[in-house]
């Protein structure tokens, strides 16, 4: 039986059914295949979330390696692991809407959640400081559209300089909007593209057939 | 929506024109595979960095890191395994180390464990399989900014001196790249929407621009018959240009929509 | 305010405050401890997520247990993918990748090239002169046009860049970076406003903004003594 | 070691950007700590989604997707509360999905705390008015089984509880949906316009944090959404259009401030450069000849 598994034909032609089962009834009428797409996109997201699985045990073996050899920073490996299945247990014992549960996530998780997508502000500042500096014409384009486009979107600009409004505007709803459509149009030939070497067999790392072949 | 130039009982309304343009494409990809003979391909300044980086990160005995983005399979996260295999390969020729923060989504748990097999896969062809080292491809939990600090903190710790950043990365690209420049590790980039995009041209050294990630694979891997279907991608695009053009044209001079009820077939 | 929420509170701002030393660049033990907590937690929400879902396993297997047919293949998939961590059997595996690649793959590509090609070709060819919307109309409407067609032809990678084809794309070039300027403050504006609310967050009620402010205070001070005593580096994880 | 004196030219092009950190941080918490209330204005777009949100009818089925995680909500915050104040006043049947698993604290919080007096106020109930049914769209395939089959894909609320006997009785396809209310990162669901907008027809309103901004207006000019609401500055506007303050308004001062700063080091960053990295390029080109 291991054939059936190790043949890269079969497993492309697997790729290609399930690509056409998905595929061919949006274009054509099908009510019958239709629904059994739905159906295989249902078994799909299950089959997802069973790879926690090896995530997880992946991870364990990381922070259990590091506290064997007694690696710099063991200690929050440690730490990392109780922490991690004193949660899990909670939430297989208690249930998820558990007051135990529900703390930690409010006391650990949304804080920092927060806080690591907040920071993003300092990036977007650093970033906007140090990269906006007019080294070439294409640069200060960039400069001058950026700073109306700031100065506008503080609201307290429109109070005292209600005319940059349209400026403002036209540079985001219509250069901003160009750029993505743009962006879409060039980018989905590319996918497809892309894509279509999957379907013909030409980029299929991602079976892991390289090993074999080895 | 303009009323359609057609009706086919057994093609839903609308969406004639979508099968004919995916089939075109189908088959002009298939006859670029046939090509013989090299295109003439642009370089792309990003692509071309990824040997440079490498290079520079064996002579500094740093690392290297390298991601493929936290979302499930898409074209960018497919894209961005070739060029994970692709450093990969370098990496294990020349004895650099590979660090692969994975996780960071619910639906990339399928994707990490692709991205170990591409890994470990490079250092057996390269003749070096005791050298693959598995904890060096952390998971970071698969919600986005656990991931994200969790890849912060080892570009603090580790100090790489170049960090190879593509796939579907969302916001926490901009926070991973300014971080990587913030310990002085050549950034390589690659946005997969437009405000990303802008917001990483500034804080990358080099970045993929637009359809540039998509043809990664296939620039990287030298191969003819592969740089050859970029060139669909051209034709694509300059037909969009042409149905623009001339559908403004008629629109506004002519007063017809006959573009406009084409693409609605 | 129970004893709980309120520790809860003035935790959550320490901690948060810790993982701000990431700003800092450079390692050390406040922002490790912060990176491994949520690390941890975050990880065991995934565990829980992934069998809570809608899609979830638990829900594969209660289906399964009324008698629904459709999880036998969804579960036999799932536990195959399992054996990804057997080097000797990986290629077990594969079925389940191909399975579910091969469904992404088919649901993506359908749609895809409507929405991000046909309907925004559509969506750009309008009348480009209606007397009763004015000349701004017409300016605005043109500028979309142009600078999708001029930048677009920067973006031709195959034949080489002469003649029109040269002015189009050094034009097509200059309003990318003018939109990429617009886009980038954008950008800011959003996440300006998340730091700004998450701020926001811990400076009302009015009672939390002693303990904001000290906790920032608190935690930059010890960053700074560990850093001058060269523990920072030393007691971060590795 | 003798340190060399820097001019303040060098250190306009070459300053720690940590200062920039710092100096963001206390022009954030500054007008938190003492507000000093600047004027605002509002723009057409919130205006157009306030009255796409006042079209509604009462008993009209929206579904209400939250595509966010906590830190998102912090962005979205002032929208979303606002826009619910309208969709409770209105007495619109509400069915809020969420697109990523921190959404149930969001949601916690939304219900339980920030507008629970506003419910009471008007009436509306768990299970009658409004239901939450949790995490049901983790990815585009459960969207795409979700709204072609929604009786058979969505048995229960967020809580396990059975959602029979109720509104959602009325829901077999995306089709019987009278609007989508979508609340986004951008991260959370591509499905909702591809699956359901472009299959069912069924009009959507977008709030989108600042980032996926372009994104959604591209989208609003190819009609696939009606209305889009900017981050949280539109959501300030939307509270000052229906006269009720909320966080939004309370955020404008930081929100200013935090801009002018921005510009503010883009111009000392310039002139450092114009004044200092260029020259220095200059001399050290004549060095080397």
């Amino acid at each position: 039986m291991s054939w059936f598994f190790k043949s890269k034909q079969i497993q492309l032609s697997i790729l290609v059914f399930f690509f056409l089962v998905g595929f061919v009834p949006y274009f054509f009428k099908m009510p019958p295949v239709e629904d059994f797409a739905n159906n295989l996109t249902r078994i799909a997201a299950v089959v997802g979330n069973f790879t926690i699985v090896i995530a997880v045990y992946s991870q364990w073996r990381r922070s259990l390696r590091f506290i064997r050899e007694k690696r710099k920073g063991w200690a929050y490996h440690i730490y990392l692991l109780i922490l991690m299945s004193m949660m899990i247990i909670i939430g297989f014992t208690l249930g998820e809407h558990h007051t135990a549960y529900k703390w930690l996530v409010s006391t650990i998780v949304t804080p920092l959640s927060s806080v690591f997508y907040g920071i993003l502000a300092f990036y977007m500042s650093s970033a906007c400081a140090r990269a906006f500096r007019a080294r070439s014409p294409k640069a200060a384009f960039l400069i001058i559209a950026g700073c109306i486009v700031l100065l506008y979107q503080a609201p307290l600009t429109g109070a005292f300089l209600p005319g940059i409004e349209p400026y403002s505007l036209f540079l985001t709803d219509n250069l901003g909007m160009a750029l993505s459509r743009m962006f879409a149009i060039a980018i989905v030939t590319g996918a497809i593209i892309l894509n279509m070497r999957m379907l013909l067999g030409r980029e299929l790392a991602f079976l892991g057939f390289a090993r074999e072949e080895s | 929506m303009a009323k359609p130039l057609l009706e086919i009982p057994i093609i839903p309304t609308g969406r004639f024109i979508g099968l004919v343009l995916l089939v075109i494409l189908a088959i002009l990809a298939i006859r670029q595979m046939r090509a013989k003979k090299m295109p003439f391909i642009r370089r792309v300044a990003a692509l071309d960095a990824i040997d440079d980086a490498v290079g520079r990160c064996t002579e500094m005995g740093r690392p290297v890191v390298v991601s493929y983005g936290i979302g499930d399979f898409s074209y960018s996260v497919i894209a961005a395994l070739s060029i994970l295999g692709y450093v990969a390969k370098i990496c294990a020729e020349t004895d650099t180390r590979l660090i692969v923060p994975t996780g960071g989504g619910h639906s990339s748990y399928v994707v990490r464990e692709t991205a170990v097999d591409i890994v470990r896969s490079q250092y057996i062809l390269a003749g070096k399989p005791e050298t693959f080292r598995e904890e060096d491809m952390p998971f970071l939990s698969g919600e986005q900014y656990a991931y994200t600090s969790g890849y912060t903190g080892i570009l603090i710790r580790e100090r790489p001196g170049a960090t190879i950043m593509t796939g579907s990365h969302a916001s926490e690209a901009v926070n991973i790249a300014e971080q990587s420049n913030l310990v002085g590790a050549i950034t390589i980039t690659s946005g997969t929407y437009v405000s990303n995009m802008a917001a990483l041209a500034c804080a990358s050294d080099y970045i993929m621009l637009m359809d540039e990630q998509p043809a990664a694979g296939a620039y990287l891997s030298k191969n003819v018959d592969q740089i050859a279907t970029i060139r669909v991608q051209d034709i694509y695009k300059a037909l969009a240009m042409v149905l623009i053009v001339v559908g403004l044209v008629l629109m506004t001079v002519f007063k017809s929509d006959l573009i406009l009820r084409l693409l609605d077939t | 305010m129970d004893l709980l929420t309120y520790l809860s509170v003035v935790l959550a701002i320490f901690i948060a405050f810790c993982g701000f030393t990431t700003l800092y660049g450079k390692g050390n033990p406040l922002y490790s401890w912060a990176e491994f907590s949520y690390l941890a937690t975050a990880t065991a929400m995934s565990v829980m997520w992934s069998w809570t879902a809608t899609f979830g396993v638990r829900y594969a297997i209660q289906g399964l247990i009324r008698g629904e047919l459709i999880w036998v293949p969804a579960i036999i998939l799932g536990i195959l993918m399992w054996f990804r961590v057997y080097p000797k059997y990986s290629y077990l595996s594969r079925v389940s990748i191909a399975f579910t690649m091969g469904i992404a793959l088919g649901w993506g590509l359908r749609t895809s090239i409507f929405t991000s090609f046909i309907r925004q070709i559509s969506a750009t060819i309008v009348n480009l002169w209606v007397p009763e919307y004015g000349i701004m109309y017409f300016i605005a409407r043109t500028t979309i046009a142009v600078s999708i067609i001029t930048m677009m032809s920067f973006f031709i990678y195959t034949t080489e860049i002469k003649g029109p084809h040269l002015w189009s794309a050094t034009i097509g070039e200059y309003i990318m970076y003018t939109a990429f300027g617009a886009v980038f403050a954008q950008t800011f504006m959003g996440r300006l406003s998340l730091f700004v609310g998450h701020m926001q967050d811990y400076m009302f009620p009015v009672w939390k903004q002693p303990y904001t402010i000290g906790a920032a205070l608190l935690v930059f001070v010890i960053l700074l003594a560990l850093d001058k005593k060269g523990l920072a580096q030393k007691l971060a994880a590795a | 070691m003798v340190e060399k004196k820097v001019s303040l030219l060098q250190w306009m092009a070459t300053y720690d950007q940590r200062w920039v950190y710092l100096i963001l941080f206390l022009v954030v918490l500054g007008p938190m700590v003492s507000p000093i209330g600047m004027p605002i204005s509002v723009s057409a777009s919130t205006r157009n989604w306030y009255e796409k949100v006042t079209a509604l009818k009462k008993g009209d089925i929206v579904l209400d997707s939250w595509s966010t995680e906590y830190s998102g909500y912090m962005e979205l915050k002032p929208g979303l509360l606002a826009t619910h104040r309208m969709l409770i006043n209105k007495g619109v049947k509400l069915f809020v999905c969420l697109g990523h698993p921190e959404g149930f604290a969001v949601a916690n919080v939304v219900f339980e705390e920030e507008l629970k007096s506003y419910m009471d106020k008007h009436n509306y109930k768990y299970g009658v008015d409004y239901i939450i049914l949790g995490y049901v769209f983790p990815n585009v395939a459960s969207t795409i089984a979700a709204v072609t089959n929604f009786q058979d894909a969505v048995k229960t609320d967020w809580k396990g509880v059975s959602i029979k006997g109720t509104f959602l009785d009325r829901i077999k396809t995306g089709a019987d949906i009278t609007m989508i209310v979508d609340f986004t990162t951008g991260a959370g669901n591509p499905g909702l316009i591809d699956h359901i907008v472009l299959r069912f027809g069924t009009p959507m309103i977008q709030n989108p944090i600042g980032v996926s901004l372009p994104g959604a207006l591209a989208n609003l000019d190819a009609k696939l959404l009606q209305a889009v609401l900017a981050s949280a500055r539109g959501g300030a506007e939307l509270e000052y259009l229906i006269r009720e303050p909320g966080p939004g308004l309370i955020m404008m001062d930081a929100f200013s401030l935090g801009h002018y700063m921005v510009i503010i080091f883009i111009i000392i960053g310039n002139i450092g450069y114009f004044g200092w990295t260029k020259r220095e390029r200059a001399r050290e080109r004549t060095t080397i000849r």
